[in-house]
């Protein structure tokens, strides 16, 4: 996985590029949260248009960020899903929680 | 055109990607439109990955079978194990329901499963293993 | 990365092509450069149609496995079956040497994975069958 | 094997695309012999632009309709090879009498 980050005051903006699976969750869970260490990161947005693969190994990585992002009151985004991407998304209620733009 | 493979490869994640594109290349030969391919993709990546983190473990040295059987539109996808199989084959399907939470597994596996293929049955045995047969009739998007 | 992974299959041509992209999506994880991959892709290809042409002729429901194994950067692919067998290897592997010319075969499958991969081994019994063993180095092309 | 033909008086252009192997050997093979019936035809020029794979089996089409032709005495040439399809060529000695452009 390849990512790649810009921030601007309390936002954080990655872009991912690579397929998200269970064999590149962990390298992306510990690339994102190294980024989240820093505490003043309050929204984070979450590029997936670079993504070309993604199952429920990728939900639980968006779903644990979500949680370190809610606990500090912050928020997660995530834009650019591809058809096969939203439609695990929306089956698994993923946007009652997370926005989307 | 009535054709199947069988594929058995050890339980290393990085396998988890050549198993789909094996799946792949092999309904390619029915003639899939791209969102089955893709759906395609997505089951089986579940199915492995389960049998790699559920079924063994950490063990690298286990074995994964991988069986595709073609007939007519209907192809029939095969994931099998000889791991731990599981007590509760109803739990297991409930989504949101994982035995691995500190792994940040969603529990979405067999629900995006059965969501991305037309059937999806799992046969297993505590200390034997599981075996999750999945069915997809393959060219119905195109409206053949 | 030590890796493998053994595939059966019908004898079928629509296989070939199956074949083939099951062997580069293995070799894919050692990333190589697309001149190797190409090249991987043409030997699996001659030995997989020699199984099914001269192996079992028109026996369409005869099996034939393919083993790749990677160890370092060293990647090793078998092709076996357990059709006629060859009687006189050496004569097999002399370029345009061929049992088929009706069948407008070139001869040159053997020199062509020669060519293609470092190291090309037969072994062969008559009525029992045929495993070509085939290796090449990855990531030497891209100067690794 | 998609092919597609061109004739202009003696001289047939054909352009094919797809993976030359065994498995479309037979069709490919097919295909042009049905164009070349038509004895008028001296000078065949295969375009391989669009073949993305070639193996031996390709060899024995392309070697195969050289016969015909240089029995009439016509002509084959061969346009359009990646590098791997021109390495077949080359190691094969095919250059030696089918021309290339
Ligand atoms: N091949 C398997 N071997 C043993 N247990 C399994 C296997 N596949 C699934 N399970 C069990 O079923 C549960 C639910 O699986 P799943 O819906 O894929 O969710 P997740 O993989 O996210 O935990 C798993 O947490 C595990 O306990
Ligand atoms: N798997 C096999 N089983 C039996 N005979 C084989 C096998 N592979 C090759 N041969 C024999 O070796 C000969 C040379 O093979 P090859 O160099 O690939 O040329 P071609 O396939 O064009 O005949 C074949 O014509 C055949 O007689």
């Amino acid at each position: 996985m390849e990512i790649n980050a810009s921030k601007r005051g309390p936002r954080l903006h990655v872009k991912l590029c690579g397929e998200l699976d269970h064999h590149s969750a962990e390298q992306t869970r510990n690339m994102l949260d190294t980024l989240l260490k820093d505490i003043t990161v309050r929204d984070l947005t979450l590029d997936l248009s670079g993504v070309s693969f993604m199952d429920s190994a990728g939900l639980g990585v968006i779903l644990g960020r979500y949680r370190i992002l809610s606990m500090r009151g912050g928020h997660l985004t995530v834009t650019g899903m591809s058809g096969a991407i939203d439609k695990i998304f929306r089956m698994s209620g993923v946007y009652a929680i997370v926005d989307r733009v | 055109m009535d054709n199947w493979m069988e594929l058995t490869f050890p339980s290393l994640s990085v396998n988890e990607g050549f198993a789909r594109a094996a799946t792949a290349a092999f309904a390619s030969l029915l003639n899939p439109t791209i969102d089955e391919l893709s759906d395609l993709r997505t089951a089986v990546s579940e199915a492995v990955t389960n049998a790699i983190i559920h079924a063994y473990g950490n063990d690298r040295d286990a074995m994964i079978t991988l069986r595709c059987e073609a007939e007519g539109k209907k192809l029939k996808v095969v994931v099998k194990d000889t791991g731990c199989g599981i007590e509760d084959i109803e739990l297991a399907r409930r989504p949101f329901y994982t035995s691995k939470p500190e792994l940040e597994r969603s529990g979405m596996g067999f629900a995006v499963m059965e969501a991305f293929m037309d059937r999806v049955e799992i046969e297993s045995a505590p200390g034997e293993g599981t075996a999750v047969t999945m069915e997809k009739e393959i060219g119905v998007a195109r409206g053949e």
